[in-house]
């Protein structure tokens, strides 16, 4: 016995002594058990760094003890335990702490954390178990030890959890049982191995093999609460909350997960299991288990029971990528592992904080409850964002590793489950967040205790935090050689043999500004956490824009590129970026500016300068990443900012507005979620840059239309643009509108096989949805206009304005995709186009803010011309920067007819919707009445964008190849008439639009909301009948245990009675007498 | 029929005659009395298996039958004291459920 | 170690608790007796592990042999070791020993004290002469020995409950010995000797040969109290004294299966039929799965217990369908061996460590009514949690003895093709989990009014008994480590020889 | 008295079965007895050539405690088992079934016959070295007398003080150590040296006599059901 043979052993008994210690102690001896508590956690985790240290220079720890004959006792650390076993030790230390301050002044404490410790011991002890014989030991301790922990409240319900409990991890343990000895007389010794033990033994029948594996996997689903098998992890609500945190997060749940890895990988080996056809199975009971863990959260209102079904699905995730087989999957599979752990346990934590201190034990009992514990909700949010597979958070790393290795082994349908586990996940995560953040409160909470300055004990509130702070990182640091992806990579190579892992790169900053757009509005918006700051902040968020400006405007060359950062961060300005981040800047400044203005006398205008900047974080973030990562997290934080934009005022209309927007944001995160997943895996790559034209099929392109036309506000998916933008303050709409719903743009841009030198062939196919994206986007064009010229508010007709120009955008896109030969040209086009729609956009949002000066310009008439100038050059008044832009389009699009023939008639629509909007100002701005007093500082805004609105299109270097174009006199003609057209439509049809019954906002979404009503009768119906199928199922589970035996044993009871007598032993004597004797006669 | 063959039939079917009582008989003293009936039963038999017909008989089976009997009495010594103090407990407990 | 000779040390296992029981007689000190006993348990303990020492080096059968008085076999006695009876042994005197230190702090009353150690020791001389056995009429008399002092140890306890089972449990005793001895009777008119080896070489497949084993299965399946059987256990285990019933079910029964195994599959194997062993086993299944209801059904805690003894004592009877020569080789034999000797080791330290745990909560509470026991574990957590380790063993949870016996006997069963024992033992380990946290819900359950009413009672139970339980329960979970050893020891001497394909 | 503890009778039904298990039974164990033919030889000619270093000359005594002394041994256990399980709890004298009796006829006979009877058992004791009698003869013979002393009332015995327990213990602590002791001098338990083995062999039954008779007069004792005190009067 040497020390690399004592290690693993120690830190078993680390935890192990410090329980048995602690179980001595006497009830009152409380410091001592805590200090014992704390030194036991940090002495184990201490030993778990020295053996990941020793791992790391190659060491191999191992302990062996014999047991029985050819069967040894073994600990080994290789990388999967040492994943598992630094989550437990580190999870556990914050657990600790997290319970003492839960269980403060509560009964039986010392057996509680003595059982706590044995309960650690038995976790370290699966994650060290070198052979299924020693699992399976430590896997049953696990059961024992954790049953004490489940019953410890003492009640009747905890009690009767405790006999669930049991009853389904015994018959587990039973069916393990059977499978390991089965396996052993088959197999020999069963340590694990990292090609499996199984693939070298062909003389083993295959069917004995996969109903062992049967065995072993029901065994071990019981525990990882696999569908039918997880009926006791709700029921084991009842706990105490570090006990439901610690059950879920890492313990139990993890043991039969951690599990199922190891008899795939290490036991059956993963191309053998294929090779039996056993993936499959276990696949699909994985994702049957996702999607109706989800549903079943989606129907409980109590917290933890909705936190326990979202484990059940989460859970599942780690089947399932071990399931799909292969490498990447795995990685998904076993880093989720960890980041479900880090994630549940911080949202346990909070669950735990809530019923704690408020009495909060309901969803319907949140309602604002995110004032009164910012911190705890503030963590509960990251944390459930994670879950639902928001970047950058930890969650989304593993799905993408999920969704990516699913492609690559062919199971595309797993990402329809991912897609709808995401959605289920959304829609019970949500409300939640919604209601504790933006629902008034409901009066008094059912128990508030106070905790001094803290919203809570800073016991209870400390460990939640660490734990959403470790969640970021793993999600932020994917890349980084100890990130748990980085771990969970090496235990795939290790298991399926194959090199997936990069080589670790320095560090590279070569244009540290690109960084700083980033990072100073983040910074910034952090830093408004403090109250202090915040009130500072408007005045302060116009600055962050600057640092992207002037990466905008100053020549850089080059990439960041951090390794670490997600999964190889790349940072970079090409000359698309460069318009977009030039277009963002200048909105996002003038708007800074504007809000400054605008929100003046807003209470919350802290809170919307938060969202506000996270928003512009975002945005720059998109237009300089280069990697998907890094592109789909900004993307991700901009919109999900931008909800908090949306629904700033509060009133019912923008919370209306923004339960649309998240509705389709959302559905839009999962559906590129799932084309960036499959694009990975055909590119072999996230680099943008080395993002070939044929890495696409049809489907990747489809989902990348979907996905970012709801952003882009493709007809029909636009539906949340109408309600979105015109409810948000000004200054918000204007960036909505302007720079956010290019983001869509920009992902087509970049992620379509556009601007790409490819082969002819390999476009042939994408010219189908190219079609399809052209058709859309011009019947977008010009049905925007239909309804956008009938609306009242200002501000909803220039959404539904937007609309019809991201339509024509759109169609320019989709030409693009039909004819590749178009694309050098078409490029640059669309860019000037975009560039020029996002000012003047943005410029007439807001001069909307302006009315009551506009009203008051009998003084100066002159301020008019912030709405005329952006409006006619939408339409397209020669020389504006919409006449080079349109002319550039056309120029670029020669070849493609409709194109070509239908872009006067949109300039027509648009100048029709144009000459509506200045009407309407005109007679808002006659009503003086309606327009209130002034408000000063949005002038200067204005007048700050108006000259880029004017020139700012002809100053980029792309415009040089159309400007003659644009200048030539065919062409001012051609931009003149349609204006002209459009203005005499208008004049002629002004009657009518003025008494025409406005197009309620958002126009087929009213419809779908209808039906909406409909569905959700019907899902509940439905819901109603599977709850009661499930009772039918599992109802009868839990009664013969519960209500005990009571009918079912009056008979034997009878008998035994009757056999106290002597006359029927006496007789049965004398039969087996017989019986004996007549058997021993041979 | 051998001398030694008589009294094992004999044997056996005391045997028999006391496990009947043992099992059959209601009365605690009659079953104890079976079970020493029984216990003569196989003594009888082992004594018909020492028997040697014109030669010494075997000693062997004489000396396990003297200490079967007194196994066997002290075994029906215990029987009888524990049927004496079950006697006294329910005639205290019969005496007390009379006495109120 | 020359100068120990293995077999002299033989004949003191008997002759020291003989010693110890005259001397217990005499002694008329309260205080004396205890610790007189406590010390010569310690010493008997000693033995026995010396023994077990010893044992590796005698690979010779004749050097595991012990002529008394220095005649041999066919008209003397021997005493005769190998590794499975060292084994047995051994846990005797472990058990023995903690069950002493128990039963020194639990009779306080000067009566039941004086009778008791000399009727304790009296019990040691009969298993360890027993497990020591070379010869049939022999193991008659220290079966005598066993049964009486048995039964005087469970009237100790003198309430009616208690005379009641004794009486019955004396009759059944009494009937199953004269059973035996019936078949002891016909074997020596078949065969002329009573030496067990000699019996085995010359004990032919013949009428007589069956209706002797016959017989005396029969009665040691009364004495083991195998399911139809077992009638009389539960109320004889249950109202016994808490020492008593632990050594009743811990050692006692575990005598007469060791009997039972000696006679099927060495003695009289030759007479052993397929039909025979299987139906052993099915019997044996029959015991775990009614045995662990009934166990489920008890309302009173030691009865819980006591049918939970019966239901593991069916496992016991799986040795002999998966021992069977027809249904595997040699190897399967050994490992089925191995594994129910497992089995009695640990569950002789578990069913101590239960039954002196539910005496301690019998004593403390003033009853045993499970129901009205909620709450308990707030005053005695060593005594309850001495019951639940145990209880795991009981259920074959890991690591602990009853789960290396448990994956012993799942081995054999898959190896040797009968994979319906396994299911049973599967099975039956569930049940047992269903019983074992019954009570150890109580553990957990709220403090009740029984709570309050206990502390009322302000009865101070000796610190030594709730230890002496959790000691036994520890050697159970200690049994789960390594195994080796003890498997290494039972091939000694290849007990059941033929399995290893010779005859002694 | 004892109706408590009777069984239920059976019903005739299953006394039937019952008759008929057993006769069965019976028949088919005559059966193989008979079929199998006569007894093997037994163990008369290792006695035999074995006898003379018995240091008896009655085989069956040279069985009993020589060459099966163990079983013997355990034998004298079994009593001791009985006697403790009956023994009166300490300072308990056992009562008289029968009040003092003024009767001298009665007192002359038992004057008469218990020192005939002491002789008569001392005679047995001996006499087993050469033929049929021994220990436990001469012991039964021994507690007859007892029983009839103690009935009487003439002597009253307090098994509960240590002088008794010491004679019931006697027969087992004498057999013990010399069974022990022989072994310092042989090298065997058991193996009397020949030459003092008819002496050790007389030691150790008359030790077993007293202790026999002993128990046998105890347990007679403790059968006497202790007289009620309304009908202990006259």
């Amino acid at each position: 016995m040497n020390w690399s043979s004592l290690l693993p052993l120690m830190i078993l008994l680390s935890s192990l002594v410090t329980g048995l210690i602690i179980f001595c102690l006497r009830e009152k001896r409380r410091t001592l058990r805590t200090g014992l508590n704390l030194f036991g956690a940090v002495t184990t985790l201490a030993l778990i760094a020295v053996m990941v240290t020793g791992v790391y220079r190659g060491e191999v720890f191992e302990t062996r003890l014999p047991l029985l004959p050819n069967m040894d006792l073994v600990l080994r650390a290789d990388a999967l335990s040492l994943l598992f076993i630094t989550l437990s030790g580190l999870l556990w230390l914050v657990t600790t702490v997290y319970a003492i301050g839960y269980l403060e002044d509560s009964p039986n404490r010392s057996r509680f954390f003595g059982f706590f410790s044995f309960c650690v011991s038995a976790t370290l002890g699966i994650a060290l178990a070198g052979n299924l014989i020693t699992f399976l030991i430590f896997y049953e301790l696990l059961t024992l030890t954790t049953y004490p922990l489940v019953v410890h409240r003492g009640t009747p319900a905890s009690l009767r959890a405790g006999r669930v409990y049991l009853a389904y991890t015994m018959l587990g343990g039973a069916l393990l049982l059977i499978g390991v000895v089965w396996l052993k007389t088959l197999a020999g010794a069963l340590d694990f191995t990292a090609s499996g033990i199984l693939a070298g033994m062909p003389e083993i029948g295959r069917t004995q093999l996969t109903v062992i594996f049967a065995l072993l996997i029901a065994g071990l689903g019981v525990k990882a609460a696999l569908v039918p098998l997880h009926g006791w992890l709700p029921i084991a609500m009842a706990a105490p909350a570090p006990v439901s945190a610690l059950l879920h997060a890492v313990a139990v749940v993890k043991a039969g997960a951690f599990g199922i890895v190891r008899v795939v990988y290490d036991v059956y080996g993963i191309e053998f299991a294929r090779e039996l056809g056993l993936t499959i199975g276990l696949s699909a009971i994985a994702a049957v288990t996702i999607v109706w863990g989800s549903i079943r959260a989606l129907a409980q209102d109590d917290l933890k029971k909705r936190l326990a079904y979202s484990t059940v699905s989460q859970v599942s995730y780690i089947a399932l990528g071990t399931a799909i087989a292969g490498p990447l999957a795995t990685i998904g599979g076993v880093v989720h592992l960890v980041h479900q752990g880090l994630m549940k346990i911080t949202l346990f934590f909070c669950a735990g904080n809530l019923a704690e201190t408020l009495g909060i034990h309901k969803v319907s009992q949140l309602n604002g409850v995110g004032r009164r514990m910012p911190w705890t909700m503030a963590a509960f949010t990251l944390a459930a964002l994670g879950m639902i597979g928001m970047p950058p958070v930890a969650g989304f790393v593993s799905k993408w590793y999920l969704g990516v290795g699913a492609m690559e082994s062919g199971a595309q349908w797993v990402l329809l489950v991912l897609a709808a586990s995401s959605l289920l996940n959304a829609a019970y995560f949500l409300p939640i967040i919604y209601a504790a953040w933006f629902k008034p409160a409901r009066g008094e909470w059912p128990a508030d205790r106070r905790f001094g300055r803290l919203e809570t004990h800073w016991m209870l509130l400390l460990p939640p935090l660490v734990t959403t702070a470790l969640a970021l990182a793993a999600g932020m640091t994917a890349g980084w050689v100890v990130s748990p992806v980085s771990w969970s990579k090496l235990v795939a190579e290790r298991e399926s043999g194959l090199e997936t892992a990069q080589l670790v790169q320095l560090t590279l900053l070569q244009a540290p500004l690109l960084w700083a757009a980033v990072l100073a509005p983040l910074l910034l918006a952090i830093a408004a956490a403090a109250p202090r700051l915040r009130r500072r902040c408007p005045a302060l968020a116009p600055w962050a824009a600057l640092p992207a400006l002037a990466a905008a405007m100053l020549p850089a060359a080059g990439y960041n590129e951090l390794p670490w950062l997600f999964f190889g961060s790349v940072m970079g300005l090409d000359q698309t970026g460069r318009v977009f981040l030039l277009l963002a800047a200048l909105l996002w400044l003038a708007a800074a500016f504007y809000a400054r203005g605008h929100l003046r006398d807003d209470r919350n205008s802290g809170r919307f300068c938060v969202f506000f900047l996270l928003a512009m974080s975002g945005n720059f973030g998109l237009v300089l990443a280069q990697d998907m990562f890094g592109f789909i997290t900004f993307f991700t934080l901009m919109s999900l900012a931008a909800y908090g934009l949306v629904i700033h005022s509060g009133t019912a209309e923008a919370l209306r507005a923004g339960k649309t927007y998240m509705q389709w944001v959302i559905m839009g995160e999962v559906l590129l979620f799932a084309a960036f997943a499959w694009l990975v895996h055909s590119a072999g790559s996230a680099d943008i840059r080395q993002l070939g034209g044929d890495a696409h099929n049809g489907w990747i392109i489809g989902l990348l239309l979907a996905g970012f036309g709801i952003k882009a506000g493709l007809v029909p998916l636009h539906v949340w643009l109408p309600r979105a933008h015109p409810v948000a303050p000004i200054p918000a709409s204007a960036v909505l509108s302007g720079i956010m719903v290019k983001a869509g743009l920009l992902g087509w841009l970049r992620f379509l096989p556009f601007g790409a030198s490819g082969g002819g062939s390999v476009y042939a196919s994408y010219a189908d949805w190219g079609m399809l994206l052209l058709v859309l986007g011009l019947a977008g064009a010009l049905l925007a206009v239909a309804v956008g010229v009938v609306q009242r508010n200002p501000k909803t007709l220039l959404a539904y304005s937007t609309i019809s120009q991201m339509g024509i955008l759109s169609a320019a896109v989709g030409a693009g995709l039909i004819d590749p030969a178009l694309q050098p040209l078409l490029l640059p086009a669309l860019l000037l186009y975009a560039l020029h729609h996002g000012l003047a956009k943005g410029l007439l949002f807001l001069s909307v803010g302006l009315l009551p000066q506009l009203a008051a310009a009998g003084r100066g008439g002159w301020l008019w011309v912030v709405v005329l100038l952006p409006a006619l050059a939408l339409a397209g008044l020669p020389f504006t920067s919409g006449a080079l832009a349109k002319a550039a389009l056309k120029t670029a699009a020669v070849d493609m007819s409709v194109l070509v023939g239908l872009l006067p008639v949109t300039a027509v629509g648009t100048t029709l919707l144009m000459a509506r909007f200045v009407d309407l100002m005109y007679q808002s701005a006659r009503r003086q009445g309606e327009c209130g007093e002034p408000m000063p500082g949005l002038v200067m805004p204005c007048l700050l964008l108006l000259p880029a609105v004017a020139v700012a299109v002809y100053l980029l270097p792309q415009a040089q190849t159309f400007s003659a174009a644009a200048l030539a006199p065919a062409a001012v003609w051609a931009a003149s008439w349609p204006l002209l057209l459009g203005l005499l439509c208008y004049w002629l049809g002004r009657a009518y639009v003025n008494r025409a019954r406005a197009v309620p906002a958002g126009d087929i979404v009213v419809l779908v909301e209808a039906a909406q009503a409909q569905v959700q009768r019907l899902l509940r119906y439905g819901g109603a009948l599977a709850a009661s199928g499930y009772r039918l199922l599992y109802g009868g589970l839990s009664v013969p245990l519960a209500a005990g035996n009571r009918q079912g044993g009056r008979a034997l009871l009878q008998l035994q009675q009757r056999w106290g007598y002597w006359g029927n032993p006496g007789l049965v004597f004398l039969a087996v007498l017989l019986v004996v004797l007549l058997v021993t006669f041979a | 029929m051998t001398q030694d063959l008589i009294y094992s039939v004999c044997g056996i079917a005391l045997f028999g005659i006391g496990l009947y009582g043992l099992i059959i008989v209601p009365h605690i003293l009659q079953k104890i009395l079976a079970v020493n009936i029984m216990g003569v039963g196989v003594f009888m038999l082992l004594v018909a298996a020492g028997h040697n017909p014109g030669g010494v008989s075997d000693p062997v089976p004489h000396a396990m039958v003297l200490t079967g009997i007194v196994v066997a009495v002290a075994g029906t010594a215990l029987a009888l004291s524990l049927v004496c103090r079950i006697g006294e407990l329910q005639r205290d407990g019969a005496d007390e459920e009379a006495a109120p | 170690m020359n100068g120990l000779q293995l077999q002299t040390l033989l004949p003191w296992l008997v002759a020291l608790p003989l010693l110890a029981a005259v001397a217990t007689v005499l002694l008329q000190r309260l205080w004396l007796c205890r610790w007189l006993s406590v010390a010569l348990s310690a010493a008997q303990l000693a033995l026995a592990l010396t023994v077990l020492l010893l044992l590796p080096e005698q690979s010779d059968s004749a050097a595991r042999r012990y002529a008394l008085g220095g005649w041999g076999a066919p008209l003397g006695i021997d005493l005769y070791i190998d590794g499975f009876a060292a084994l047995l042994l051994a846990t005797t005197a472990a058990v023995g020993f903690l069950l002493s230190i128990y039963s020194g702090a639990y009779f306080n009353e000067a009566d039941k004290a004086a009778r008791f150690w000399p009727l304790w020791w009296l019990l040691m001389v009969a298993l360890n002469g027993i497990f020591l056995a070379a010869d049939a009429f022999n193991i008659y008399v220290t079966l005598e020995i066993l049964g009486l002092s048995a039964v005087a140890l469970v009237a100790l306890q003198g309430s009616l409950p208690a005379l009641q089972a004794a009486l019955r449990y004396l009759l059944v005793g009494l009937l199953g010995s004269l059973c035996y001895l019936l078949g002891v009777a016909l074997l020596y008119r078949a065969y002329g000797t009573l030496d067990l080896a000699q019996l085995a070489l010359q004990a032919q497949a013949e009428p007589l040969s069956w209706a002797a084993l016959g017989l005396i299965t029969v009665g040691l399946l009364l004495k083991t109290a195998l399911l139809p059987l077992h009638f009389w256990l539960p109320p004889a285990h249950s109202s016994a004294p808490a020492p008593v019933s632990a050594a009743l079910s811990g050692l006692v029964v575990k005598a007469s299966f060791y009997l039972l195994a000696r006679f099927w599959l060495e003695t009289l194997d030759t007479a052993a039929t397929a039909g025979g062993l299987q139906m052993l086993g099915a019997l044996g299944a029959a015991a775990v799965l009614l045995g662990s209801l009934q166990a489920i059904r008890a309302r009173r805690l030691k009865l819980l217990v006591a049918y939970s003894t019966v239901a593991q004592l069916g496992y016991l009877f799986l040795l002999f369908p998966l021992a069977a020569p027809l249904a595997a080789g040699p190897g399967i034999a050994g490992a089925a061996l191995d594994a129910v000797a497992y089995f009695i080791i640990a569950h002789a330290c578990a069913k101590a460590a239960m039954f002196l745990a539910a005496g301690n909560i019998q004593r403390a509470a003033g009853h045993d009514d499970i129901e009205r026991l909620q709450g308990i574990a707030r005053r005695l957590p060593l005594s309850l949690l001495a019951f639940g380790v145990a209880g795991a063993s009981l259920i074959g949870l890991p690591p602990s003895g009853g789960f290396i016996a448990k994956w012993l006997l799942l081995d054999t069963a898959i190896d040797s093709g009968q994979w319906w024992w396994a299911a049973v033992a599967i099975g039956g380990g569930l049940l047992a989990a269903v019983y074992v946290f019954r009570v150890l819900n109580l553990a957990f359950a709220g403090s009740s009014s029984t709570a309050d009413a206990l502390r009322m009672r302000r009865l101070r139970l000796p610190k030594t008994l709730s230890v002496s339980a959790f000691a036994l329960a520890l050697m159970t979970v200690l049994l789960g480590f390594n195994a080796l050893w003890v498997l290494d020891l039972l091939d000694i001497g290849a007990p059941l020889s033929y399995l290893a394909g010779e005859t002694p | 008295m004892f109706h408590k503890l009777d069984g239920a009778k059976l019903p005739l039904g299953l006394r039937l079965i019952c008759s008929a298990a057993i006769a069965a039974l019976t028949a088919v164990l005559i059966a193989i007895v008979i079929l199998s033919g006569p007894a093997a030889p037994g163990l008369q000619a290792e006695v035999a050539a074995q006898l003379a270093r018995s240091g008896v000359d009655n085989p069956v005594t040279a069985v009993l405690l020589n060459f099966r002394s163990y079983d013997t041994l355990l034998e004298v256990a079994v009593l001791l088992v009985v006697a403790v399980a009956t023994m009166p709890a300490p300072g308990r004298r056992l009562r008289p079934a029968l009040a003092p009796t003024g009767d001298m006829v009665l007192i002359g006979l038992i004057d008469l016959v218990v020192p005939v009877v002491v002789v008569v058992g001392a005679y047995l004791l001996w006499v087993g070295a050469y033929a049929p009698g021994g220990a436990f003869q001469a012991g039964a013979l021994l507690a007859g007398a007892g029983v009839l002393v103690s009935i009487t009332g003439r002597f009253q015995f307090s098994f509960g003080a240590l002088p008794a327990r010491a004679i019931l213990a006697l027969g087992l602590l004498t057999f013990t150590v010399t069974a022990a002791a022989v072994a310092l001098q042989t090298g065997v338990f058991f193996q009397y040296p020949t030459a003092a083995a008819g002496v050790l062999i007389l030691f150790i039954e008359a030790a077993a006599t007293i202790s026999i008779a002993a128990t046998l007069v105890l347990l007679y004792g403790s059968l006497v059901p202790p007289a009620r005190e309304q009908e202990s009067g006259p």
